[in-house]
């Protein structure tokens, strides 16, 4: 019996109304940048302070507007952006172009509502290239980008923290100077913690898919994981996700599942393929196989224990721990949010290979996968592209693998046929495998 | 397998539809249509002629067995196929019967490769194909042969001939032919060009194989294995032997008919 | 393997004070137009295998039915991927110039921009009324080869190469396929198969791609009117009116008299007339390191 | 005779640039630690101050087959070609292997040597910051650098002091000074030497032991400065984009079908490698080598000012166009690369202002000589006037 997600639609208004907010402000504060950055500080400002993020934007509009951000992307490309950039980049440089923009309300606004500043993050070398272009085709947006540094273990490490909250302070003083707004330590230090409790709640509801059935699946984790990416710093983001939290707990307690027939559990490397690839999705639902675990959507707006002396765990952390984190003053806040977002399973993998390979080696176990998907997302800079190809070569032996060629959200470079082909392929080589390992 | 029945293996490829027909380990004949855009059309084709030139008609077949890419769309009234194999199991099987020895075939098709590596009863161990941007290199080899006016066998036999290394970039089939075209430009010899467009194939074949690990014997399938040129280059680059087997673009057919009724 | 050559007879060379020759020479084909007095008198176009043999008969092809001899030409200016290569030539120019140059003589002095999209390779040339170049643009490595592919796809249909142009007109619906590499829209086109798509259909989606693919390059530089298109592809309706809607702008109505294809060696013949009244008028010629 | 004098300097450099593993060898059989590094973002004076020589790692340019399935197909060639020398073992005789978190695409070259070509044990990767002109970036520059000494002198067993740190500083600046003389005779109208020479001494001297390098080089200039000026130059072409070792493509830009000059290279395997100082002198020398370094020529992929977000990079290509007066730019990326052509994006209206025309050349493992040769000599003819 299929379960019906209670909690679903909140989630849909919660994310329609950020970005209509945005959209739409009449006055306040338009926050432009990736959402991969910390959001609180811009709390800081006030009460409206509306946001819209890169990454969640592009795959969004991508999900609603297939034929749009198509056009969007190609759009950029006229422009004179490169083929090979990031796609989430193209097609959202791509409506400043055409001058529009699209919200997963499903509308489009002709007039592209320009931002009061840009506030972003530099770890690939494109992240704020991006914005650096945006910027450069609104006329001289302000912009203010974070180095996030990165790398395995990165939170652990006094030398990166330290260079992050200084960054960040910094960027505060910027705040107040180019918004001419004081900043509010109050605003702010509420902000965070809300930033913080998501993120960890976020965690807590992925780990519960170790069960088996696993409650949720790639495509419903990816439609609910939005709201913490567009704006995990409010009152009502803790609550909506508190919410999930306890349904899918119950869920657990009582063997549900959104998707009941899970014959093959599969843990999965790659970006969002499902935006750009329902049939792909289709094809292992109809097979029963199941992607349960997917580094993306875990680890993108989610922590966990990460590294606990030299080994990676996707253990959760508890969430009572982020109501007693100190908080009491700015630089405690900065530093707290500044590890907890270098504490992100994706951003560990940035160069760091051994992190990525033990990311993978403790998901395939803890959440008892029959099979490894991979997907190199091909105009991704980080090891989105390119930290699954020896992945392959390393795991292939040990349990089934598979890789695809996809693109975040450039349709036209994902290689559709040869993924069907490879998914029928996939779900052979675990029926194989499973047969193999009984009869021994 | 059944011993008295004749049986017939269809595989319907991107590229060309192959028939081979058997009774029991004997091959009785075998046909290949180019596809063209036309799956139904092309299976008929290729059945109605292998059995012209085996002396039987197409209703005397005991079973068709049908493989390739196109498989499903051939479960038609007027070719009534007994039932369908994916080309994967297809080629370890077919792989297995042209060679006993054989652990790993790797396939090079008209427009996607395969390294297929299996136990000696032929059952799956472990599947590799290649990347979107190394798709298409058999039409490639076909239509550059043309394209500087040579057969694909004179291509194969100039590049033996080669005497000095040139490269071509190895990205695509696009960035090849161009590199070739512009290596022509420059006034290069044609056996050197030739010899180029074999390794740019054989490189970027070879660079799939890798990721996986391969056991011996390895056997090339696919039309391009008749080019002694690509074998040579394929061994050296891979630095183990590789050896194309007889028949080499009906292996995915003796399979799909191997497979027949489960392959009993 | 496959030549033509044609001679305008209305034409005398005896009474001609400027003879001279363009030639455009290719990896596998080559073609010559000679010019007396500025005027189009002998063509040619052949397939061989090598740039110098291809120019060699591409020449002598021109030259067959005329009664002239390669001496009898006071200039030749050689031009094309295999330029460097024609052993008999005054002087080499680029086939982006000639392209400019072909085009204004060809469509008249309004023309702004050419788009030249040939087998190997698209360019998207801006020019002066006089022919002479602006700005260009070539396409980047992944957009390499549209015009060839249209050959491979069209035998991958069992069709004429131009035939497919047409049938693309026939079908305004049709699935998306890839619009960024010939390799990876080959393979969607032949997996629409699987799909059940009509043949009718996959071609316009396959045409629709590489129009919209030429069209990116075209917009990067910008289109100025007048808009020319000239190269094999021009001869493609199913490209030229994919193109054209794309882009938002109409090309240039081909000129009968002029078959597209032999716009840039024209172009070169143009030079060649232009280089050798310059050299009667001891005008010296743009710098050149004195090759060849 | 001077005239040969130089000329045979050159092809001492040149040799070297054809022979590197040979060249190297020999300083190892010197009894010389070889340090290869794989970005210029590696601080090489921390390393010469323990006495250790800094090997820049250099492609082959024969088409690399098997990277592919260790680096995604679409990383670019050089980071490929890169990759593939440490798979083919051709740097195994290193003592060290040096990589600073920079692009991407090299980062990953180095992991495949790291995990599959049997460097785990000796090499290091420093923390480098991905924007280097936000405040704190010094600050963390110095400790990772700090953090970069320690290991070293683990490694080399000996103790790094100030002293060795100031001479080498002295040694590099030296030839940072050399290097950009060497290049300033091409500001001249016709200089004693080409573009392609000095190209390939740039490159030569990255993969050289900088004391031998400076002598090297000062006799060079010594003869130059003796030597009358080459023909008047023809269409003088300037380069901005991203990697090449590849003097393939410099020599095809000086052998066209029309006397062309080439005068400029603003790339990491040229001008941004050396057209830089470090405070001498200085009480801190990291701070000193920390300070060199965010001042130099940005990598497009590092380079963003907060608050404005302006491309410090630009400043300097501005510069470089007034010193040495192109008349045509020729932009050159390795394909797939994605921060240079972000920056073409940005640089086409620059030099559309300045009247300037431009052409771009996507780099491969392979060079495409007759298609780059038209694209360079429709160039030539934009700036010529071309017309029949």
């Amino acid at each position: 019996m299929t379960y019906i997600l209670k909690t679903w639609d909140e989630f849909k208004n919660y994310q329609r109304t950020c970005y209509r907010n945005y959209v739409y402000a009449s006055e306040g504060l338009r926050c432009m940048g990736s959402t991969w950055s910390v959001l609180a500080p811009l709390k800081g400002l006030g009460e409206d302070v509306y946001i819209i993020g890169g990454e969640p934007h592009a795959a969004s509009t991508a999900g609603t507007f297939p034929e749009e951000s198509r056009e969007d992307i190609s759009a950029a490309e006229s422009a004179g952006l490169g083929f090979h950039s990031c796609s989430y980049l193209k097609l959202f440089v791509g409506e400043i172009v055409r001058d529009k923009i699209a919200i997963p309300d499903g509308t489009i606004k002709e007039g592209y509502p320009k931002p009061d500043l840009i506030w972003t993050t530099h770890l690939c070398t494109q992240h704020s290239k991006w914005y650096q272009e945006v910027s450069r085709r609104l006329g001289g947006i302000p912009m203010y980008a974070i180095d996030m540094i990165g790398g395995g273990n990165a939170e652990k490490d006094p030398k990166i923290v330290k260079y992050v909250c200084d960054q960040i302070e910094e960027g505060i003083r910027w705040l107040e100077r180019v918004t001419g707004r004081e900043f509010s330590d109050e605003l702010f230090i509420k902000a965070a913690r809300n930033e913080i409790k998501v993120l960890v709640l976020w965690g807590n509801i992925c780990a519960l898919n170790r069960h088996a059935p696993a409650p949720l699946d790639e495509r419903r984790l990816i439609a609910l994981f939005p709201p913490a990416m567009v704006d995990r710093t409010t009152d009502q983001t803790v609550r909506i996700y508190e919410a999930l939290l306890k349904e899918v707990r119950y869920m657990v307690e009582t063997g549900e599942s959104v998707v009941p027939d899970q014959r093959f559990r599969i843990v999965y490397f790659g970006l969002a393929h499902t935006y750009g690839h329902p049939e792909i999705a289709r094809i292992l639902r109809d097979a029963g196989a199941e992607i349960v675990a997917s580094v993306y959507t875990f680890g993108t707006t989610g922590n966990f224990r990460g590294f606990v002396n030299g080994n990676w765990s996707w253990e959760p952390l508890d969430p009572a721990w982020v109501d007693e984190l100190d908080l009491s003053s700015r630089r405690d806040a900065i530093s707290a949010l500044a590890k907890i977002v270098l504490g992100w399973p994706t951003w560990q993998g940035v160069r760091s290979y051994w992190a990525l390979e033990q990311m993978a080696r403790a998901m395939v176990t803890e959440y008892k996968a029959d099979g490894l998907l991979l997907a190199p997302s091909r105009s991704c800079e980080t090891d989105f592209r390119n930290g699954y190809i020896a992945i392959q070569r390393i795991f292939k032996n040990e349990i089934p693998t598979v890789e695809y060629d996809t693109d975040q959200v450039d349709v036209r470079k994902m290689d559709l046929p040869g993924s069907q082909r490879k998914t029928e392929l996939f779900v052979h080589l675990m029926e194989a495998h499973k047969k193999r390992v009984h009869d021994k | 397998m059944s011993k008295e029945k004749i049986l017939a293996g269809l595989d319907a490829g991107h590229v060309n539809t192959k028939v081979i027909i058997m009774r029991g380990q004997e091959i009785l004949g075998y046909c290949t249509v180019p596809t063209g855009f036309d799956v139904v059309a092309a299976a008929q084709t290729a059945l109605n002629d292998a059995s012209d030139n085996v002396g039987i008609s197409h209703g005397e077949l005991g079973g068709i067995v049908a493989t390739g890419i196109f498989r499903d769309m051939t479960k038609v009234p007027p070719l009534n196929v007994t039932s369908t194999v994916p080309e994967y199991v297809a080629d370890a099987k077919g792989a297995l019967f042209l060679n006993k020895n054989s652990r790993t075939v790797i396939d090079i098709g008209g427009n996607i490769q395969k390294a297929i590596r299996y136990d000696q009863n032929g059952n799956l161990l472990d599947v590799n194909q290649n990347d979107k941007c190394a798709d298409g290199l058999g039409i490639f080899y076909t239509t550059i042969a043309k394209a500087i006016g040579l057969s694909e066998q004179e291509m194969s036999e100039l590049a033996l001939k080669s005497t000095n290394n040139l490269f071509i970039a190895i990205q695509c089939a696009v960035s090849a032919e161009s590199e070739a075209i512009d290596l022509m430009c420059q006034g290069r010899d044609i056996a050197d060009v030739a010899d180029a467009i074999l390794r740019f194939i054989v490189e970027r074949v070879a660079d799939m194989c890798t990721s996986m690990s391969l056991t011996k014997e390895i056997v090339v399938a696919g039309g391009l294995a008749k080019s002694q040129a690509l074998i040579k280059h394929l061994s050296s680059l891979m630095k183990q032997d590789v050896s194309a087997l007889d028949i080499p673009e009906y292996v995915g057919a003796i399979g799909a008919v191997i497979s027949y009724e489960g392959g009993k | 393997m496959n030549e033509y050559s044609s001679v305008n007879k209305q034409l005398d060379w005896r009474r001609a004070k400027v003879i001279v020759a363009g030639v455009d020479s290719g990896a596998v084909s080559s073609k010559a137009v000679i010019l007396l007095d500025g005027q189009p008198y002998a063509f040619s176009q052949v397939r061989t295998r090598t740039p110098k043999e291809s120019a060699f008969s591409a020449i002598n092809a021109a030259l067959a039915k005329t009664h002239l001899g390669l001496q009898d030409i006071h200039y030749i200016v050689a031009t094309g991927c295999g330029r460097a290569q024609v052993p008999f030539t005054h002087k080499t120019i680029s086939e982006i110039a000639c392209s400019a140059a072909g085009a204004v003589h060809i469509w008249g002095p309004t023309v702004r921009t050419v788009l030249d999209a040939g087998g190997q390779s698209c360019k998207v040339i801006h020019c002066t009324e006089k022919g002479r170049v602006t700005a260009f643009l070539w396409n980047d490595k992944c957009a390499e080869g549209i015009g060839r592919s249209m050959e491979v796809f069209a035998d991958l249909a069992k069709k004429e190469v131009t035939e497919i142009g047409n049938i693309a007109l026939q079908s305004d619906q049709f699935p998306k396929i890839s619009d960024f590499c010939v390799v990876y829209a080959r393979s969607e086109a032949l997996d629409l198969i699987r799909s059940k798509v009509p043949l009718e259909q996959v071609i316009a989606a396959y045409h629709y791609a590489m129009a919209k693919r030429i069209s990116t390059l075209v917009a990067r530089l910008g289109v100025k009117k007048d808009f020319v298109i000239i190269g094999g592809l021009a001869k493609n309706p199913g490209i030229i009116d994919w193109l054209e809607s794309i882009l938002l702008v109409s090309s240039l109505a081909p000129k009968p008299e002029w078959d597209p294809t032999l716009t840039v060696t024209l172009g070169a013949a143009l030079f060649a007339d232009a280089f050798y009244r310059r050299q009667q008028y001891n005008i010296s010629a743009p710098n050149t390191a004195g090759k060849p | 005779m001077m005239k040969k004098g130089s000329k045979a300097i050159i092809e001492y450099f040149r040799h070297i640039t054809e022979n590197t593993h040979e060249y190297a060898k020999s300083l190892q059989g010197k009894g010389q630690l070889l340090a290869g590094y794989m970005c210029t973002h590696v601080p090489e004076e921390i390393l010469y101050a323990a006495g250790i020589i800094p090997v820049r790692i250099l492609s082959s340019h024969v088409s690399q087959a098997m990277t592919r399935s260790y680096l995604h197909e679409t990383y670019c060639s050089f980071s490929h070609d890169c990759a593939y020398q440490g798979l083919q073992h051709n740097y195994d005789y290193l003592d060290l292997l040096v990589m600073s978190s920079s692009c991407l695409h090299m980062s990953e070259a180095f992991n495949v040597w790291v995990r599959f070509a049997g460097f785990q044990q000796k090499s290091f990767l420093i923390p480098y910051p991905h924007i280097i002109q936000t405040k704190p970036a010094g600050g963390f520059l110095v400790e990772s650098f700090g953090e970069f000494k320690q290991f070293i002198e683990k490694f080399a067993k000996k103790s790094i002091t100030d002293d060795d740190l100031e001479r080498a500083i002295k040694v590099y600046n030296q030839n940072r000074r050399l290097l950009k003389r060497l290049w300033e005779f091409l500001r001249r109208d016709n200089p004693p030497i080409t573009g392609l020479e000095i190209a390939t001494v740039t490159l030569a001297s990255q993969v050289m032991d900088k004391q031998e390098c400076n002598q090297m080089l000062e006799q060079l200039i010594q003869r130059l400065e003796a030597e009358p000026g080459k023909a008047p130059s023809g269409v003088r072409l300037m380069l901005t984009g991203g990697a090449c070792d590849d003097l393939r493509i410099f020599d095809l830009i000086e052998h066209l079908n029309y006397s062309t000059n080439l005068i400029f290279i603003d790339s990491c395997t040229a001008a941004r490698y050396f057209w830089f100082e470090m405070p001498e002198d200085r009480p801190d020398k990291l701070e000193a080598i920390a300070e060199g370094y965010i001042g130099r020529i940005p990598c497009p992929a590092k380079d963003n000012v907060p608050g404005t977000g302006e491309k410090k990079r630009f400043r300097f290509i501005q510069q470089f166009i007034e010193d040495f007066k192109p008349d045509g730019v020729v932009f050159f990326y390795q394909r797939f690369c994605s921060p240079q052509p972000h920056d073409i994006v940005a640089l086409k209206p620059i030099l559309n202002k300045l009247g300037i025309p431009s052409t771009e050349l996507e780099l491969d493992t392979t060079v495409p000589i007759t298609r780059f040769g038209t694209q360079l000599e429709a160039l030539v003819e934009i700036i010529e006037r071309v017309a029949p």
